[in-house]
């Protein structure tokens, strides 16, 4: 259960897009994970950020500032961050914190990869 | 302001130390008893989502971070002619107290990261009150969800050992 | 026969009702628990069964099915050089003192409903010890595993608050 | 949440032989509605009694317990009672208990209709 299986970043097989998936839950004790791996990939200044939430069960107020934060940066670089696989516990969060217009929100991968 | 005990005494009561790796099992422990208590999977998510949301709260702002300070989470079911018609939690701790009017989310319509976590509990919640406790130290707040649709009565009180009891002639 | 304070505070103490409906909310809880302690999946639904068991058995022995009575769960942290080394749980009531020699599961080889319980908390923990409680009423059954490999130095007592504060370099 | 959705019985899809199939927890609040209904099934001595625990995300030994004691009114009635779809989880417990060589277990409800 180390930190190493919290987040998994995979740079290659998604034309030159970059995938970020982080599994389980991202609360307040995972989150600052998730934020540094966010911030370390977006150093490398991608064209594309798909952050992958099939795996993810859970999320709390600070896996969603985690990612508004990362929007925010995505934008000013010019990296284009999308949202895929979310679950309906997952997108109920971000409805109720009205954030769902905020992000581009997809259902797979591949889509996450075109859109 | 009424005190939990005017509820009873709680059905669960738990003490956890200040550390957030025990979030999840305080968000298992809620959402699987309001499952019991007739919510549906996402209403039980949800309610777990705020009791983590004031807990965080706690930790951060209660507690700066502490990992080794008391919190309580008290669970009663509302009953109403023993079926169940919802949840009442509390959550309490020894920190400082403030005036329960600084307990503010922030309006969404200008999004950044942070500020959600008042929001978030009051919108799941159907009542979500803060106030001080007895005492001289220490912050309580109690939430309140009604079920959408009532369980049968006596889940509670009877069917448990109705269920237990009846039928069989073993295992008495 | 050490009394879990020997132990220190307990990180978690929960104390609900004798009422079957909230055996799945004690099993979610501590099997949660178990996880971020650094079990897997399959070992954590075992500690989960073991506990249900032990509750079961206060609620149908030690209460004769009352559904009122006070039962206490108890989880510390196994801890050596600050890294988790599993788990200690302690299930306190206030029933009738029994001697603890009469806590017997019975011989398998004889296939027949019930009698299982016992057996399968010693099965499945490394340490299942009952004794009667302090003061004269109440029995204790204490329950320690060990976890399989040891969790990364620190993640009690500091990675929760090192992953909060920090930026450490992503997740390898 | 009422009782009536924790086990459903089908008398007719399966060849002739009943199906059982209770969902979710069987622990000591539920295993009496499980027994109850084997009770029931019983009762109109099928030739075959289907199991399909598929949907039980757990047991606990009052769960076996009401499964012993089926198995043994099915013998002496001559039922042919078979378990199937059973978890990892669940698998486990039947193995601490020693009684998975006690019942005839299959994987799936297809087999265990014609095991
Ligand atoms: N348990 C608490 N103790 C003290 N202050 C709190 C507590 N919960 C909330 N607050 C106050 O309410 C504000 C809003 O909280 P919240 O909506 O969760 O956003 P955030 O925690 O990101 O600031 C906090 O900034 C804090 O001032
Ligand atoms: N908490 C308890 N309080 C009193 N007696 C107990 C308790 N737990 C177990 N026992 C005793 O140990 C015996 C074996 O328990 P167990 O293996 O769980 O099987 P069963 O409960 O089906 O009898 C019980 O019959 C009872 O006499």
């Amino acid at each position: 259960m180390g930190d190493t299986e919290i987040v998994s970043v995979n740079t290659e097989a998604h034309q030159g897009a970059v995938l970020v998936s982080p599994q389980g839950d991202v609360d307040m004790s995972r989150s600052p994970v998730l934020r540094q791996t966010l911030h370390d990939v977006q150093a490398r200044k991608p064209q594309r950020m798909v952050v992958d939430l099939a795996n993810v069960d859970y999320m709390d107020s600070s896996g969603l500032a985690t990612l508004v934060e990362a929007m925010r940066s995505a934008k000013k670089a010019d990296t284009k961050m999308v949202l895929c696989g979310m679950n309906d516990k997952v997108r109920a969060i971000f409805e109720i914190a009205r954030l769902h217009h905020f992000f581009t929100i997809v259902d797979s991968v591949d889509e996450a990869v075109s859109a | 302001m009424t005190p939990p005990n005017a509820h009873g005494r709680p059905h669960i009561r738990v003490e956890l130390l200040s550390n957030p790796i025990y979030l999840s099992g305080a968000r298992e422990l809620v959402g699987t008893v309001a499952k019991r208590l007739g919510f549906d999977d996402l209403d039980c998510s949800k309610i777990a989502l705020a009791v983590d949301e004031a807990l965080c709260n706690v930790i951060r702002h209660g507690y700066g971070r502490a990992l080794d300070r008391p919190i309580w989470i008290s669970i009663w079911p509302v009953e109403h002619d023993g079926a169940a018609e919802g949840i009442r939690i509390a959550i309490e701790d020894e920190a400082k107290q403030v005036d329960p009017e600084q307990m503010q989310g922030r309006a969404l319509t200008d999004i950044k990261p942070g500020g959600l976590g008042v929001h978030i509990i009051r919108e799941v919640m159907d009542e979500a009150t803060y106030e001080k406790r007895e005492g001289g130290v220490g912050m309580r707040l109690t939430l309140v969800k009604k079920a959408p649709r009532p369980t049968e009565p006596g889940v509670i009180t009877e069917a448990a050992s109705r269920a237990v009891q009846s039928t069989r002639p073993q295992a008495r």
